[in-house]
């Protein structure tokens, strides 16, 4: 049994990596950081409750151990808020593409696919930076991320005649953009 | 307006034809994951047939506990019976003489015809007890009738239900409970996705332990929710403390069903009633109920998924 | 008229998922029958939207959260924990 | 009908479409990683139209955002759990057809 100085509330177990350990007392978070999570939670809830006010004395204790866990849980995220509508615009434009091309191709009678799996070596920091960018090119036209290194990705692209890197730097530097943090170019290549 | 009768029979007829095929093809299904696969949707559907039948209250609970926890928790199963059992198919059964087919047939297709007659006589237009529920709703300190029923009117069937779910914890522990095993490592997709999630789950699952005093919603859905979100924690990889499997864990997964009891020996002696609150108190006596049963069901449900025993040295 | 709409898409969606069956039944890898489970998930969080606002009950919206929030739930389980190691056919060529 | 009602109308079907041409994906591409392309997009930006219908016919701006949270989270969900797929399929070894 192991011994522990604060006694963690959940441990978490990977193979090669250093076991972390959460305790919700013990966390470095600022100011800013927990009112905007206080604001994101509060609106969750409204928009849960449908604004009854009864609700409130629930709602409450509920946000504020959301908040803690997810103190617990999330490092400070740091968005460039006014880059916020750009990046909303760009995905919904981007994203109705992806879905028009799709149905596209699955409707057409000869279904034009060419699949193929190329690998974009990433400028941007490991992190949540380089899984928004996951979940965000998951959801545009044509590429899906078969696999996520912290150098690199692979890609899986429904059609290879369609230059997918052009999209894809577009992505990356709109998260680069969203998150407020430079791409670095001087990166060694897988 | 007779488009819509015409569409709502359309909708109707295919959901219970897809019902009455999924449930064969689940059933007859040699391959356990394609059963497992099929009854997912099956819980799907059933959740729809529900909203059908005007049962939200239904629909939620099988939205929570049928299409979201069983799956997962079938899918586990799955995994440990790979790992303990050479091969992946199902031993077949041997097929039995003639004369144990007959029996068979003739036992299952008299039952199904006793069902039919029992539903048969009975009365079309009765409201059963939904009068009476309706007219005592004023003293039961809920404002939804289903919450009424559960936790007032016949609260000792919930009372019963939550040692049911203790019960299943302590089978799994008194027999040992299962080897504890590492998590696939979460790769960081998961990981985030987890971390996002975790405080969306307990928003959702305090706004429906809320909304259960008027609407559907209540213990047992948020409960569910709530679990869900221990599940997607075990799944990424992460394990409760060492102390926190101690008595932190033996609390929790009882204090729904110790405050149960304890409510009823209260009112056996001040009310002469098993659960019979005094009418001013109701409303917040079903609150407190509901809160820490859904810490109960919570826990209680991570625990059957993550399956160990909290002391697994003690049975060497 | 707006309303015939409603259930004549629920109903639509609701053939379209019928027809999502045929790929759990045929397969041919584990995953393409999580898929099709994973499309069934999304297409009654549409239809339970649908019917919310065809039958005026707003309450069907919290059985489409419920299961928005769970159905991810299941598919990760199953990539963590039930999806095998062994070889497996790879596509279905027709 | 209203100009709304119309408007709606036409997202609800646009959606439908959507959701059609995922299931067609879904049957007719040939190996996991198509049917994924087609059951994310095809099938979240169906839910994006009919939400949208939807949210125009909401009653209150309350009920407009729980459909938009709804959405975001099928949106969020059906990104990460095709990526896991995705990455599982390729370490077992499943080849892409081409």
């Amino acid at each position: 049994m192991r011994e522990y100085h604060v006694s963690p509330v959940l441990t978490y177990q990977q193979p090669g990596l250093e076991e972390m350990k959460i305790n919700p007392l013990k966390t470095n978070s600022n100011p800013r950081d927990i009112a905007v999570r206080i604001l994101l939670f509060s609106t969750i809830w409204l928009i849960l409750s449908g604004g009854d006010l009864s609700s409130w004395w629930i709602g409450i204790p509920a946000i504020l151990f959301a908040v803690i866990v997810s103190i617990a849980l999330i490092p400070p995220v740091s968005l460039v808020w006014f880059e916020v509508p750009a990046f909303i615009g760009f995905f919904l434009i981007r994203s109705l593409a992806g879905g028009t091309d799709v149905a596209w191709r699955a409707l057409h009678p000869r279904m034009p696919i060419a699949p193929d799996l190329v690998v974009y070596p990433l400028h941007i920091p490991p992190g949540l930076p380089q899984v928004f960018m996951t979940n965000t090119v998951n959801l545009l036209p044509g590429t899906l991320i078969a696999e996520l290194n912290p150098g690199f990705l692979k890609v899986h692209v429904l059609d290879k005649h369609q230059n997918a890197m052009i999209e894809l730097q577009s992505v990356e530097q709109r998260v680069a953009r969203l998150f407020g943090i430079p791409l670095q170019f001087d990166n060694k290549k897988p | 307006m007779d488009v819509i009768v015409v569409l709502e029979w359309a909708f109707d007829a295919v959901l219970g034809l897809g019902l009455l095929w999924l449930a064969w093809r689940t059933l007859n299904s040699p391959d356990l994951f394609k059963a497992i696969v099929l009854f997912i949707s099956f819980g799907l559907l059933m959740a729809l047939a529900w909203v059908r039948l005007n049962a939200p209250d239904i629909a939620l609970a099988e939205a929570a506990i049928g299409a979201g926890l069983t799956g997962a928790l079938l899918l586990a199963a799955l995994a440990r019976l790979r790992t303990t059992t050479d091969n992946t198919m199902p031993a077949q059964l041997p097929a039995g003489s003639w004369f144990q087919r007959g029996l068979l047939i003739v036992l299952l297709s008299g039952s199904a015809a006793g069902l039919g007659y029992a539903v048969w006589i009975l009365p079309s237009h009765t409201s059963g007890l939904s009068m009476a529920v309706t007219a005592n709703l004023d003293v039961s300190g809920a404002r939804n009738p289903v919450t009424a029923v559960l936790l007032n009117f016949r609260g000792y069937d919930t009372m019963l239900e939550m040692i049911v779910l203790l019960l299943a914890v302590l089978g799994i522990w008194s027999l040992g409970g299962l080897p504890p095993r590492p998590e696939r490592p979460a790769v960081a997709v998961l990981d985030t996705f987890s971390r996002f999630l975790i405080p969306v789950f307990i928003l959702a699952a305090a706004y429906l332990l809320w909304v259960g005093a008027d609407a559907p919603g209540g213990a047992f859905q948020a409960g569910s929710v709530l679990g869900a979100a221990g599940v997607l924690l075990l799944l990424s990889g992460w394990r409760p403390g060492v102390r926190l499997m101690q008595w932190p864990l033996r609390l929790a997964l009882t204090i729904g069903a110790i405050t149960f009891i304890i409510l009823g020996v209260l009112t056996l002696l001040y009310e002469q009633q098993l659960l019979a609150y005094p009418v001013a108190q109701a409303g917040r006596m079903i609150i407190l109920l509901e809160s820490l049963a859904t810490v109960s069901i919570a826990v209680t449900l991570a625990i059957l998924f993550l399956g160990e025993s909290p002391d697994p040295e003690e049975k060497k | 008229m707006i309303q015939a709409l409603y259930f004549a898409l629920a109903l639509f969606l609701l053939l379209n998922l019928c027809a999502g069956l045929w790929r759990i039944l045929r397969g041919p890898t584990t995953a393409d029958r999580m898929l099709a489970a994973q499309l069934f998930g999304t297409t009654v969080v549409a239809m339970l939207l649908l019917l919310a606002q065809a039958s005026g009950n707003p309450v069907l919206r919290d059985v489409a959260l419920v299961f928005a929030l769970l159905a991810a739930v299941t598919a990760v389980a199953f990539v963590q924990r039930a999806w095998p190691e062994e070889k497996e056919s790879e596509h279905d060529l027709n | 009908m209203t100009l709304t009602d119309y408007a709606t109308a036409c997202l609800l079907i646009l959606g439908g479409i959507f959701f059609l041409a995922g299931t067609v994906g879904l049957l007719r591409f040939p190996d996991v990683y198509t049917r994924l392309h087609a059951l994310t997009k095809a099938d979240n930006v169906g839910l994006g139209f009919i939400m949208a219908g939807l949210v125009l016919q909401a009653e209150s701006w309350l009920a407009a955002g729980k459909l938009l949270l709804i959405w975001l989270l099928v949106l969020f969900a059906s990104a990460s759990v095709s990526y896991l797929i995705a990455r599982r399929a390729l370490n077992k070894g499943i080849r892409i057809w081409m």
